[in-house]
């Protein structure tokens, strides 16, 4: 961050730091991945204790109501402590959808255990034949009473086999257009007919899964919004998501790697890292702005699609000039310490292809950019 | 957010500069192979847009840098020729030399009359066989430029008449300034340096928000021709391959916007010199990368004179190499960060008076 | 060239070395811009009194018959040699079109004058409404007695206004696929009824012009093939013409502003100077792979695509790494000599937006191997 | 364009390859931990793959590095985790020694038997508080490794099972080898340092070859994907953003491996290991460019393990690493350009023997 800090920002930063000194597991520093939640939920608690689990989250809701700058700060201070990266499905994505479109029951229910860390949630929209294109999906709930019944198949669930609830869209109608008749689903993982299996990804961690669902339960007060009108409320969510995709918390912790590999550097490496470090810098300025633009009521809209494409696509170019810095190391799996430096940045490498994947592929929202803020038409089909 | 302050400032500059004729004042100048149009910089100078950052106590406005961003975007927005980045940051580095020379050459610049400009330290060490020991570069149709002398620390008036030059793409003229006879000291000593290496910080800054305007125009001018342009029975805004590459031109253009505008939040502290050359490092490269793809989505139109994108492109390559390459940038950037990473906390009191030694070759 | 050279291409080498090295006007050495005609055919016409106007044209059409060796040969050590470009359309296009197309008439008149550096030939393909679309053209040609008569509109036609001879297509029935009914015909610039208008480019030159055709006479014998059959004529010249678009000829002039520029750099800039000679190196393998293939007897079809692509990109990728070695004079428009490098690059990076735009641009050329060499089906519309 | 042999060797292997599981064995080397299939090995070894650069006087088949060019990209292809490009140059290095200990290790690599490889120099100078001193970086499960040490001009024998190890991302091992006390001589002086340098240029050359082969095979696969998944109501294939990015990929594939031809034309001359450095870095970096957007290509199941991909990437990953990463590589290649180009006329003389400095730090 470039802009100079109040005086309360620099306490809150010196604040910040002492408590990530003392307080991170040695066993979960420093880690290149994103660890299991049953070994990471302890430090979620320890945040959660100090009032910092939920920095963007309103006070009236037990957050920090972090300004932008303090969110960036904590972000900061984290990286460079070697923090491990919490699940943040609940903070991110539910929390605050369920503070928009969650009735108050809703909200009673389900805000104080996110906050707490007792209940893990994840996202089940993907489906084998609905990846980018989400109104393709099929899984589908029949109304049955009070409850609706839900049959189908979501995959690439990420933390999906740790997970005590997910939010889902299931179709309820395939009536029209193929957006509309979607239903928007908290549905408790611990149902009867739920089977889940871990999927492995490429860098050997079974960090997401597949959920299959036979005639599963769920009560119709577990629907957000109205019956069928899932896709408005998921696209609100799409849109908030994008905010917390831009925050660069990957990409400050992918710069730290390159900062504890410069002493590897030889003099003609030494523009490389300087571009890592303006390329975070870039997109941490784009975060506040945008952030604070959308703290100051604007509307995120399609336009922070950019700031996806931004935070993931930094993210993989500082790895890329991590995995230059290691040399003929870049290739180790285990953390090599042949020097001062420890060379450990390859799996962070390989779990880095997931961002320009995941949160709606980067060319999805190219797309959306193209179509919905520079105005060029799409092809007629 | 800009304040208003800044918004007003930004709009009057697109006001001046529209009414003058827009873009077609650079393609006049490049046709007329060059010089200053004095009648509209004597307007500008009248509008105060030399002395915006000049102290209120020598007459000027006493703006920060950081007010003058969405004003230089304007100007990079409509391609002025003029130096007007170089005479912004002259005049409170005149101001702060408090010597005889300076106020004589600040009380010449302020209404206008002269032209008098910063030439940030672009030192050439030639190695053997060189028949030049250059100080720095500078707009050759200005009658003072001002550039520094590390060696002896001395701040040194020049004119650029006497200098060798050369043209450059945008059809403008470069002064390589060296020291000589007609040289005249302006002020020295490590107060000068600091003076002088400021007026560089200022510089970058700037240029990099006339680099953001000038690409954010190019982008919008390339969208506006993806959507009329028809190929195969379309609009060639239509063809996904290069919605996609226009898409990621945006995410360049919002993000060096938003890097530029922090960038000024950080002058007066010890960040200062790193911020002022990241922003110029990231909008020297991105508005080359733009702009050359700009040319490309434009077709053989693009590769014509008579379309305007061509006057951005070269407008782009002759900001992208003032006051600091985005590689020597960059290296100026890194070197400040390297030191910050190394500096206990709190990283961010406020600047300790004293020149910068990165900046200083 | 990585390969070892036979004593004979040896020798060549050194007799083209030391060829160049005489005969090569001084005002001619080192452009960076491609000279009007005029100035550079003198030079034309000695490389053509030394026998190597025509490398790749067979001995029996008066060429060298060059293997893909001597062509590279040829073209590294003008490079080297800084020896000026010359107008191309009449040895790379015309010329080996006729041999395969022409008529024996056809060939007999206008194949020697190509040598000779008598004739200068352009080409009239694009129109204001049809670049990278040429089946949308609509310059048009009426049977009248034994003539053709020419109305209509050519754009981007480079040297045009300095050039004798035109090849062309022209519409000469609009029945049917737009791309039948289009004829391939040879039109005498002189002819009455043709205006001709420079159009400045980017970099300043008047390289290419627009040519307007009113009621133009052209007799039926300067039709190339058959009426209506140009598209398929055209089409092969494209494919041919392909092979010579990446031939590493403007790669290694840009290549030579590197090695001029490479004393300027610091250690930093190492890597990127090596970068450029691997990418000219990597052009170079890729083109005679190639053309030792098309000499086979290999059909270069649309694969050859790639070529294209790739000596153009190349070509652009080494101005990029010439402008990082310039340093603060990237932007000097004339040459300046500061230190013993004589800076001179802008010019050259300017002309080179014009490769990935001309020829078919690389847009089109992505999309001719994704449809016909990948196999990737194009969206039904 | 390949002749007989060098099409018979190449069928050959991929026979082999495929007959004993294909790609599926990379992934069971993975899943078990690493470790070699000794009985593979053995029939790799009775096909003579081992010795095919050995000349024929000491047993082998005499081929040049070029022949086997072809050969090692269907290794690639099928991602086989052997050390197989190791072990062949290893033979012949130990030919040229001709001391007793070489002639002894020969044997024993014969067969097969042993499993010996040429670990090329890497020595990483590792600066204060280093607890190593490492020669060069090895598989773990070979047998016997051949390391150089520069300053000392030794050819040792090095046992990889004695040194440091870590797991790398395709599930193989690395040994870090340092000299010991029970590093074995093999050779010194100046003609066992040609023999190592060129034995290095081999293996660069076979590298690259290898991940010419990986890479076409990743895209190849990639282009399937693409024609069979639908999304929106299409295949992917379909879109045109996509499209052009493969056509991109197919133009990095197609001119990497004519440089990697080129490069073993080279073999023998003066430009051997420039042209073995140039087809390394090059087929290193494009490698890894084109297998980062495979797995985006394939979008969700390219970052799910049960998927080919992923193996393709990490073993590129490997591969790029091993004999000299992309920039040093480079480095190699520039340093020997910038010598050529200083040198005058003939550029082509047959190759002197003697160590190339440029490659033995």
């Amino acid at each position: 961050m470039l802009r100079p800090e109040t005086d309360a920002e620099a306490a809150f930063r010196a604040d910040v730091r002492a408590f990530l000194a003392a307080a991170i597991p040695d066993h979960l520093r420093d880690l290149t991945f994103r660890a299991p939640p049953q070994d990471c939920m302890p430090w979620y608690r320890a945040l959660s204790r100090r009032g910092w689990i939920a920095p963007h989250w309103p006070k009236a809701f037990g957050g920090m109501a972090a300004s932008p700058v303090e969110q960036v700060i904590l972000l900061e201070e984290m990286a460079h402590a070697g923090a491990p990266d919490i699940p943040t499905q609940g903070i991110n994505h539910i929390g605050p959808l369920l503070m928009h479109f969650g009735s108050p029951a809703q909200q009673a229910r389900h805000l104080p255990p996110i906050l707490a860390g007792d209940v893990i949630w994840c996202q089940g929209y993907s489906e084998p034949g609905a990846g980018s294109d989400l109104s393709a999906l099929r899984t589908a709930a029949r109304r049955d009473g009070d409850e609706l019944v839900v049959n189908g198949h979501k995959i690439w669930t990420t933390w999906g086999h740790h997970a005590h609830w997910m939010f889902a869209l299931v179709r309820t109608s395939s009536a029209g257009n193929p957006r509309a008749g979607i239903t928007f689903l908290l549905i408790d993982l611990s149902s009867p007919g739920i089977t889940r299996r871990p999927i492995r990804n490429i860098a050997n961690d079974d960090e997401f899964c597949e959920v299959f669902f036979d005639e599963v339960r769920v009560p119709l007060e577990n629907v957000v919004g109205a019956v069928d009108d899932g896709w408005r409320v998921a696209t609100a969510l799409l849109d908030r998501e994008r905010i917390q995709l831009g925050a660069p918390a990957q990409a400050l912790r992918a710069l730290e790697r390159v900062r504890r590999l410069a002493p590897l550097a030889d003099a003609g490496l030494a523009d490389r890292i300087a571009e890592a470090e303006l390329a975070v810098e870039t997109l941490t300025a784009a975060f506040l702005d945008a952030a604070e633009r959308f703290a100051a009521g604007e509307d995120p809209g399609a336009e922070s699609s950019y700031l996806k494409i931004l935070a993931t696509e930094t993210t993989q170019a500082v790895l890329d000039i991590a995995q230059d810095l290691a040399g003929p190391l870049m290739a180790a799996r285990d953390p090599v310490r042949l020097g001062a430096p420890l060379v450990d940045m390859s799996e962070m490498f390989l779990q880095a292809r997931r961002l320009s994947i995941y949160g709606g592929s980067n060319e999805i929202q190219r797309s959306i950019l193209a179509e919905r803020v520079l105005g060029l038409k799409r092809e007629a089909r | 957010m800009p304040s208003e302050t800044e918004a007003m400032l930004a709009a009057a500059a697109g006001d001046l500069l529209d009414g003058e004729g827009g873009v077609a004042r650079a393609r006049a100048r490049r046709d007329a192979g060059g010089g200053l149009d004095r009648a509209v910089w004597s307007r500008m100078a009248a509008m105060g847009w030399f002395s915006l950052l000049l102290p209120e106590a020598h007459g000027g406005l006493g703006l920060a840098p950081s007010d003058a961003v969405d004003f230089a975007q304007e100007i990079g927005a409509r391609i002025a020729p003029e130096p007007v980045v170089a005479a912004i940051a002259a005049q409170p580095l005149l101001a702060a030399c408090g010597t005889p020379a300076a106020d004589t050459l600040l009380a010449r610049a302020a209404g206008g009359a002269a032209v008098i400009c910063a030439a940030p330290a672009e030192r050439t060490d030639d190695g053997p066989g060189s028949a030049f020991q250059g100080l720095a570069f500078a707009p050759a149709d200005v009658d003072v430029a001002l550039a520094f002398d590390p060696p002896n620390r001395r701040l040194l008036a020049l004119d650029p008449a006497e200098a060798r030059t050369a043209a450059t793409v945008d059809g403008g003229t470069l002064a390589f300034l060296a020291d000589g006879p007609d040289a005249v000291l302006v002020a020295e000593g490590a107060s000068a340096q600091a003076a002088f290496l400021a007026a560089c910080d200022v510089q970058r800054l700037l240029y990099a928000a006339e680099l953001c305007g000038l690409m954010a125009r190019a982008l919008d001018m390339t969208l506006d021709y993806m959507r009329l342009r028809r190929q195969f029975g379309q609009p060639i805004g239509a063809f996904q391959a290069l919605q996609h590459r226009a898409a990621t031109h945006f995410v360049d253009v919002r993000a060096t916007r938003a890097l530029v505008r922090e960038a000024g939040r950080a002058f007066g502290t010890q960040k200062q010199s790193g911020a002022a050359a990241a922003a110029k490092a990231a909008a020297g490269a991105a508005a080359l990368r733009v702009l050359k793809d700009c040319i490309q989505l434009h077709g053989a139109i693009g590769f014509a004179d008579e379309h305007d994108i061509g006057l951005y492109l070269r407008r782009a390559m002759v900001l992208a190499a003032s006051a600091g390459t985005p590689r020597t940038c960059r290296a100026v950037f890194g070197t400040a960060r390297a030191a910050e990473l190394d500096a206990p906390l709190p990283r961010h009191a406020v600047r300790a008076a004293g020149p910068d030694a990165s900046q200083a070759g």
